[in-house]
């Protein structure tokens, strides 16, 4: 492990989470949260956290998004805040 | 220098979970868009799951499987040499539990957007309102 | 003092509970009234049975049940309660003829719920005077207070809302505002609740706090009427009048004052109400309701009002007769209980048949009707004499042990004060009569014919008027009742 | 309100920084945690179940009760979508559109009415429909079968690396949900129907909580895999793996029908005709 | 087989809600039959406990035959003991009681309707049962999950009301786990038991009594005390009335339970009370959340909503006496869980047979409804008479027990809230009891005629009343025997610490 990667990649995560709740864009906040969650499983990966990672990975960037992104769909991407 | 340094890495995981989580709890509290809360309560949740990962880790050990693996029980095991199993453990559970809150949240969002045709709270509450 | 372990009491309490379902799955309408009597017959035979053994001296005792450490919901029979629970179950048998003849009469609406509540109302009271601690004469109190709402307001009309609010506010208000802290708090202070002859918590409360708990108690119990927390009464006249009969005169306001009596002598005990000077409080207290009730009483013109005011203030002459701490004024007291009940009941008989009969509330329209309802006028005269408390009305053993016990305690204000009341009592029901009899025929609203009200109502009356002349000359047995009560708490001085 | 929410979340913020302060050191071998309770699962677990993956033996063995809860998460997650969004009956305002697949005309019917199935040069489109979508059809048919193989692969070799039920369900489920994407939502239900997708989530979570009542029939307490041993014919350690085993492979079709129906309920709406 | 009851009271219902909702694709008609039989069982089964824990004290149970501190246990001792019979009781006659509103209200999808309510109870009596802090965090969490769901299919704006619901219930959610994390740093373990034997070495850390914070305030979100009360009124007044009885009595009372619970046992009475400042400033917020919660009430029109107003009163009572931190006053706590979840039950069942015959729950609604239902309203008198204090229904003696605390402590304040809550309370009912009684204003006493009342007789159906009916006479059997169930069960659930 290298902290200083660990770092770097906390701060993607850091602005990843900034930038999926200030966009004006449903779709997009719904894209950013999906790199969030990559982000956030290559964090933990360096961690040691392979399952956790991996669960993450595909559930987190995967599935989530996915369901973001129909949610969306069905409603609208339409956002004031 | 070199101690504030080494405090630094001691704790900048800790802080990041904060970090997060404020991120989080500031989408949930703030936010007016439905969506947007939901991504806030998934960040909120995973800055949760990211500090018990955090707790787990330990310096100069390997993942928790041993590679060694079905070679008989000749080949002592020892703590110090893997990382911690049990956050990851829990927190395996703790992010299916935040997918299921997640699943039903939108379900959730998706009939209010059907009932009201608008996501954003205020337009929802002058809606309420005037009935 | 022996006692003895029986489950008298408790079938005394149960008898009207368990004829409520009766009462309410039966049909036919003579016999849902059949079983009121059966229920009124019972529970009066039960107590009557009890009389002999509590005249001996002994106690009986029931446990219902066990609800907290050391406090249980528990029934205790002795003089003074037995006293109480002899003239309401006496009484209700009465009423119950009473209401049928009144409420068939006017054709009143939801019957069965009437007679239902009644039964309820009777096990509350008998219940309370029954009660061997505050818990349980807390918990009756409430029932009580419960189970009279719907009678206050049989109406269901505006002005039944109105009186039902005001009535509530004052009795649920005061209970648990008042009550319930006084209770709890003497609980945590003793870890008892349980009345004892000479009162349980002298000693155990510092003395400052006795004047704020007798306060709490005198005022809480509502029911007594204690200015200023006497105006539910007045408003709870909107009542049907067998209603307001043996509830506003004698069972509810009874209740009230025997609550207020039990907890003076059971929890603080004459000693300690003497030695904290508290004894005097309660005295002015009283006093000043029964001169201001008496004046209010003068000007109200509507006859049910009337009597409602009269009876606040002979409510607070029971409350003077316990606060002389006197033996003679504690008979006096309970004397007053049940001779004012006849007394009193009887009164508002005759109001309920007046109004039967022609419709009149009014004491300004009631001009010649003594013509027309001779008998009813009568037993109101009878009556009124009795609460005047002059001879042969019944009312005047009782008051003439109150004044002997003013004497006793040497209390002269109280003397003056019990004599102008008694003054004022005949200014405010002499003139009734006066208008009824002796009016020139002009003024007069009714013609000279004799039309009563319904036997139904007219019998009732008639016994309970005989039973207040009776009383004068036979007071037995409450005076004996009354004399082992005086004779239990004074002893010990 | 902005502000406001801002100030509250920093304060917030600083207040749990604060409580950081006597944290043990970010990877200390010798905090609390590394020392009390989780040395045993890492020095016992080969002789326990023998499954080298730690993870996988604590979340379904030692832990495995709060894993059956967190299948029964995700279950009761699958119900309370369809229970919230599922629309059983058609609106009468709906509409669908039809193309003729040899000229490419549109046309649409409304008020709930639908050509007769014997219409074959008919096909049913979305509303959203784009006439270029061979390649992604093409794609999508291509890697389906390789993440589904390995799916497959990562729950069975949960044992050994990382993995496990979990993983290996969402990527099963995603792939179903790659399907319905890159095709439409009909034919992705036309292959695993909506009942089909029921059967396999309560199929799921019935395996994992029937291993563990097997277990209490087996004279063992629930979950305690090693009663297994006399059924499968094993010693008591390997009967461990192989429950671990068995309640994966449940977790693993649990997961991935959940994923899948709440996919059909989100991106539908609960209509269950069209689709991403 | 009486040594596996732990793992039947939550087993047996998991298993079930698969079958019921299998059954909901086949046929419709059977889902109840395995609800009601898999709910008895579990009824059966806590009893069985119950009469377990007083013979041996604790039934410890191992999931995976692992001993705690590394497998999960299941630890049953005087306070969940009783706390688990309620809540299996509860369970059990709420479903009874609402089986035909069910079939009215959700009529394609009674057997997803039944597998959450099946689940529902699966996670409230895993909360109360379990010994293991994370296994609570997951039950917890399916408690939720289901109950947002069965709240978003009510009326009006039930799916936002569910969706505050979310937000709030996983910010608590997620903080109780944040702190029992907090207490995993300083000790490495999850087991409540385990914890609680390290935590007295390191009581001077910080991060315990961040742990403590954060898990305490995580718990009052989730139990809805002032003022982190907000989505409370709005899911419960627009939830479908069969879910709502089963959620309201619930919900809220078993997180004070966990409150209890992970304040006793895991940071024992030696760390929670330690300064009287803390427990006396707790009192005071639970005496705010009572009068503003009693005043709330006040200005509400319509019978839910007033009733969770008067729940979040409610939760107040329970707080505050129990940091009181007397013997009077926990005891007087955990009897009011157990009194309130069953009058709780009463009222919101009632209310539901209102709904199932009148067209709303609003004030103008009520009219003359104790004459169109009179067992109904005649059960809503003894529910109501409870919450208010009327001996002897079961209310008057917690009450008794949270004011004598209050007493003991010197805590005047609380009293007085108490009190005060009891008289707005006599005010509320009544005012709903006038409306049932006296409006529509008419001359009955002059018109009207005997037999009237056979004419408008419109109860709900006799499957919803005598449930209801049980409720109600519960309310009073429970009153009666508080001796019992305070000597025999409750005295031994308090440490033995605490005077």
């Amino acid at each position: 492990m290298i902290w200083q990667l660990d770092l770097i990649i906390l701060t993607f995560v850091i602005f990843c989470g900034i930038g999926a709740i200030t966009i004006k864009d449903l779709l997009g906040a719904a894209i950013l949260f999906g790199a969030y969650s990559f982000m956030m499983s290559l964090l933990w990966a360096i961690m040691g956290a392979v399952d956790v990672s991996f669960t993450e990975a595909s559930v987190g960037a995967g599935v989530s998004t996915v369901f973001f992104v129909s949610a969306v769909f069905r409603t609208t991407r339409r956002t004031k805040d | 220098m070199v101690d504030l340094l080494t405090i630094i890495i001691s704790k900048y995981n800790y802080w990041g979970y904060i970090v997060l989580m404020m991120i989080g709890l500031y989408a949930m509290i703030v936010k007016k868009n439905l969506v947007k809360k939901i991504i806030g309560m998934s960040i909120f949740q995973t800055a949760i799951i990211f500090f018990y990962v955090s707790i787990g880790m330990k310096k100069n050990a390997t993942i928790p499987i041993i590679s060694h693996g079905h070679d008989g029980g000749e080949h002592a095991v020892h703590a110090v040499d893997f990382i911690n199993p049990l956050p990851h453990v829990l927190m395996l559970t703790a992010i299916v539990v935040s997918v299921a809150t997640l699943g039903v949240a939108l379900a959730l969002a998706i009939k209010v957007y059907q009932q009201y045709n608008s996501l954003e709270e205020d337009e929802i509450d002058s809606q309420i309102k005037v009935k | 003092m022996e006692t003895i372990v029986s489950i008298r009491p408790f079938l005394a309490v149960l008898v009207s509970i368990l004829a409520v379902p009766l009462i309410v799955s039966t049909r036919r309408t003579n016999f849902r009234e059949g079983w009121t009597f059966f229920a009124a017959f019972a529970k009066f035979s039960i107590i009557a049975s009890m009389t002999p053994v509590i005249l001996d001296g002994v106690e009986i005792e029931y446990t219902i049940a066990q609800v907290l450490p050391s406090v249980a919901i528990k029934l205790k029979v002795d003089a003074f309660g037995m006293l109480f629970a002899l003239v309401s179950s006496f009484l209700w048998i009465v009423t119950s003829a009473y209401s049928i003849g009144y409420m068939r009469r006017l054709k009143e609406h939801s019957q069965t719920r009437y007679f239902c509540y009644f039964a309820l109302s009777l096990s509350a009271t008998i219940g309370v005077a029954f009660s061997a601690n505050l818990l349980t004469l807390y918990l009756f109190y409430e029932m009580l207070s419960f189970a009279t709402y719907p009678l206050v307001t049989h109406h269901q009309d505006m002005e039944g809302r109105s009186s039902g609010r005001k009535y509530l506010l004052f009795i649920v208000g005061s209970s648990i505002g008042l009550v319930l802290p006084a209770m709890l708090f003497i609980y945590h202070m003793t870890g008892t609740l349980e009345f004892t002859q000479q009162g349980f918590i002298a000693g155990i409360v510092p003395p400052k706090l006795i004047w704020i708990l007798v306060l709490l108690f005198v005022f809480g119990f509502a029911k007594a009427a204690v200015m200023p927390f006497h105006s539910w009464l007045p408003a709870a006249m909107v009542a049907p009048t067998p209603v307001s009969a043996l509830l506003h005169a004698v069972a509810v306001v009874k209740v009230g004052v025997f609550c207020i009596l039990r907890v003076l002598t059971g929890v603080f005990g004459t000693q300690l109400l003497f030695s904290s000077q508290m004894d005097t409080v309660v005295l002015y207290l009283a006093s000043f309701t029964i001169i201001a009730a008496s004046l209010v009483a003068l000007s109200q013109d509507s006859l049910k009002s009337r009597l409602a005011y009269s009876t606040i203030g002979q409510l607070s002459y029971i409350i003077l007769g316990a606060a002389l701490l006197s033996p003679k004024g504690m008979i006096g007291g309970m004397m007053h209980i049940a001779m004012h009940a006849f007394g009193k009941i009887t009164l508002f008989f005759c109001a309920g048949a007046i109004f039967v009969a022609t419709g009149t509330k009014n004491i300004s329209q009631m001009v010649g009707i003594g013509k027309r309802m001779p008998v009813t006028l009568s037993c109101f005269f009878i009556g009124s004499l009795s609460v005047i408390g002059i001879p042969p009305g019944g009312g005047f053993i009782s008051k003439w042990y109150l004044i002997l016990g003013t004497l006793e305690a040497d209390q002269r204000f109280m003397l003056f004060i019990l004599l102008s009341s008694s003054l004022l009592n005949a200014a405010y029901f002499l003139p009734i009569i006066y208008k009824a009899f002796f009016c020139t025929p002009e003024e007069s609203l009714f013609e000279n014919k004799i039309d009563e009200a319904p036997p139904w109502c007219l019998v009732p009356l008639t016994i309970t008027a005989i039973c207040s002349i009776f009383l004068f000359f036979y007071p037995e047995p409450f005076f004996s009742l009354a004399k082992i009560v005086s004779v239990g708490i004074f002893s010990g001085q | 309100m902005k502000w406001f929410g801002f100030i509250a979340v920093f304060l917030c913020g600083s207040l749990f920084i604060y409580g950081t302060v006597e944290f043990p050191g970010w990877g200390d071998p010798l905090s609390p945690t590394s020392t009390h309770v989780s040395p045993y699962y890492i020095e016992k677990t080969m002789e326990d179940t023998s499954v080298p993956n730690i993870v996988t033996a604590v979340l379904a063995d030692y832990r495995g009760y709060d894993t059956m809860f967190e299948t029964a998460v995700i279950f009761s997650a699958g119900i309370a979508c369809l229970f919230l969004l599922r629309q059983m009956k058609r609106k009468k305002t709906d509409f669908r559109l039809y193309r003729h697949t040899a000229t490419g005309i549109t046309f649409r019917i409304e008020k709930g009415g639908k050509l007769p199935p014997t219409a074959k040069e008919f096909e049913r489109i979305d509303g959203l429909w784009t006439p270029y979508d061979l390649i992604i059809k093409t794609t999508g048919r291509f890697i389906i079968p390789f993440i589904q193989i390995f799916a497959l692969y990562v729950i069975a070799h949960g044992h050994h690396s990382p993995g496990g039920g979990f993983q290996g369900g969402v990527i099963l489920g995603a792939s179903f949900v790659l399907f319905a994407i890159s095709h439409d939502l009909r034919s992705a239900l036309n292959r695993m129907s909506e009942k089909l997708t029921a059967f396999f989530y309560t199929l799921g979570v019935y395996i994992y909580a029937g291993t563990g009542a097997l277990c209490i029939l087996l004279g063992a307490n629930f979950l305690d895999y090693s009663a297994l041993a006399t059924i499968l014919f094993v010693d008591p350690v390997t009967a461990r793996s192989h429950g671990i085993l068995i309640v994966e492979i449940g977790v693993g079709i649990a997961v991935m029908a959940v994923m899948v129906i709440l996919y059909y309920n989100l991106v539908s709406a609960g209509k269950f005709d069209e689709g991403l | 087989m009486s040594q596996h009851f732990p793992a039947f009271i939550i087993v047996i219902p998991l298993i079930a809600a698969f079958f019921i909702f299998t059954a909901g694709w086949l046929k419709r008609t059977y889902c109840f039959y395995i609800a009601a039989v898999a709910l008895a069982i579990s009824l059966f089964s806590s009893f069985g406990l119950l009469l377990q824990v007083l013979q041996n004290k604790v039934v410890v149970y191992h999931f995976g035959g692992w001993s705690p501190p590394w497998g999960i246990a299941y630890r049953v001792d005087y306070l969940n003991g009783i706390v688990l019979v309620v809540s299996a009781a509860i369970a059990f006659l709420n479903l009874i009681a609402t089986k035909k509103s069910v079939e009215k209200e959700f009529i394609e999808r009674v057997g997803p309707f039944y597998a959450l309510y099946v689940l529902f109870v699966t996670g409230t009596m895993g909360i109360v049962v379990t010994g293991d802090a994370f296994n609570l965090y997951v039950l917890l969490e399916i408690a939720s999950l289901t109950g947002y769901a069965l709240i978003g299919m009510g009326t009006e704006h039930a799916a936002l009301a569910s969706l505050n619901y979310v937000f709030m219930g996983t910010i608590g959610a997620s903080f109780y786990l944040l702190g029992i994390g907090y207490l995993y740093i300083a000790t490495g373990s999850l087991n409540m038991f385990d914890i609680a034997s390290i935590l007295p070495n390191i009581f001077q850390s910080n991060v315990v009594l961040f742990a403590f914070v954060i898990c305490l305030t995580g718990l009052f979100i989730k139990m809805a005390l002032f003022p982190m009360h907000t989505w409370l009124p709005n899911a419960y007044t627009y939830s479908p009335s069969p879910a709502i009885s089963l959620i309201a009595p619930l919900t809220t009372k078993v997180m004070v339970y966990v409150m209890i619970r992970i304040l006793l046992s895991v940071f024992t009475p030696s760390f929670s009370f330690k300064s009287m400042a803390v427990n006396t400033s707790f009192v005071w917020l639970a005496v705010i959340a009572i009068v503003v919660g009693s005043i709330l009430a006040l200005s509400q029109q319509s019978l839910k909503r007033m009733l969770s107003y008067v729940m979040i009163a409610e939760i107040g009572y329970m707080v505050g006496g129990f940091w009181l931190a007397n013997r009077a006053g926990i005891t007087g706590a955990i009897l009011h869980i157990i009194n309130d979840a069953a009058m709780t039950l009463c009222v919101f069942l009632v209310a539901g047979n209102i709904l199932y015959r009148v067209p709303g729950d609003s004030f103008d609604n009520l009219k003359g409804l104790f004459r169109k239902m009179p067992f109904s309203m005649g059960a809503f008198v003894v529910g109501a008479l409870s919450i208010i204090g009327v001996p002897p229904t079961c209310g008057f003696f917690s009450k008794w027990y949270l004011i004598t605390g209050g007493i003991a402590a010197g805590h005047y304040g609380f009293v007085a809230a108490l009190l005060f809550s009891s008289l707005v309370n006599v005010v509320l009912f009544f005012r709903i009891f006038e409306i049932g009684y006296f409006e529509p204003f008419g001359d009955l006493h002059i018109s009207g005629s005997m037999d009237e009342e056979e004419k408008t007789f419109d109860d709900a159906p006799l499957g919803m009343l005598v449930p209801l009916m049980i409720v109600a006479a519960g309310l009073i059997a429970l009153g009666i025997y508080t001796d019992t169930l305070v000597t025999k069960v409750i005295q031994f659930a308090i440490p033995g610490g605490i005077s």
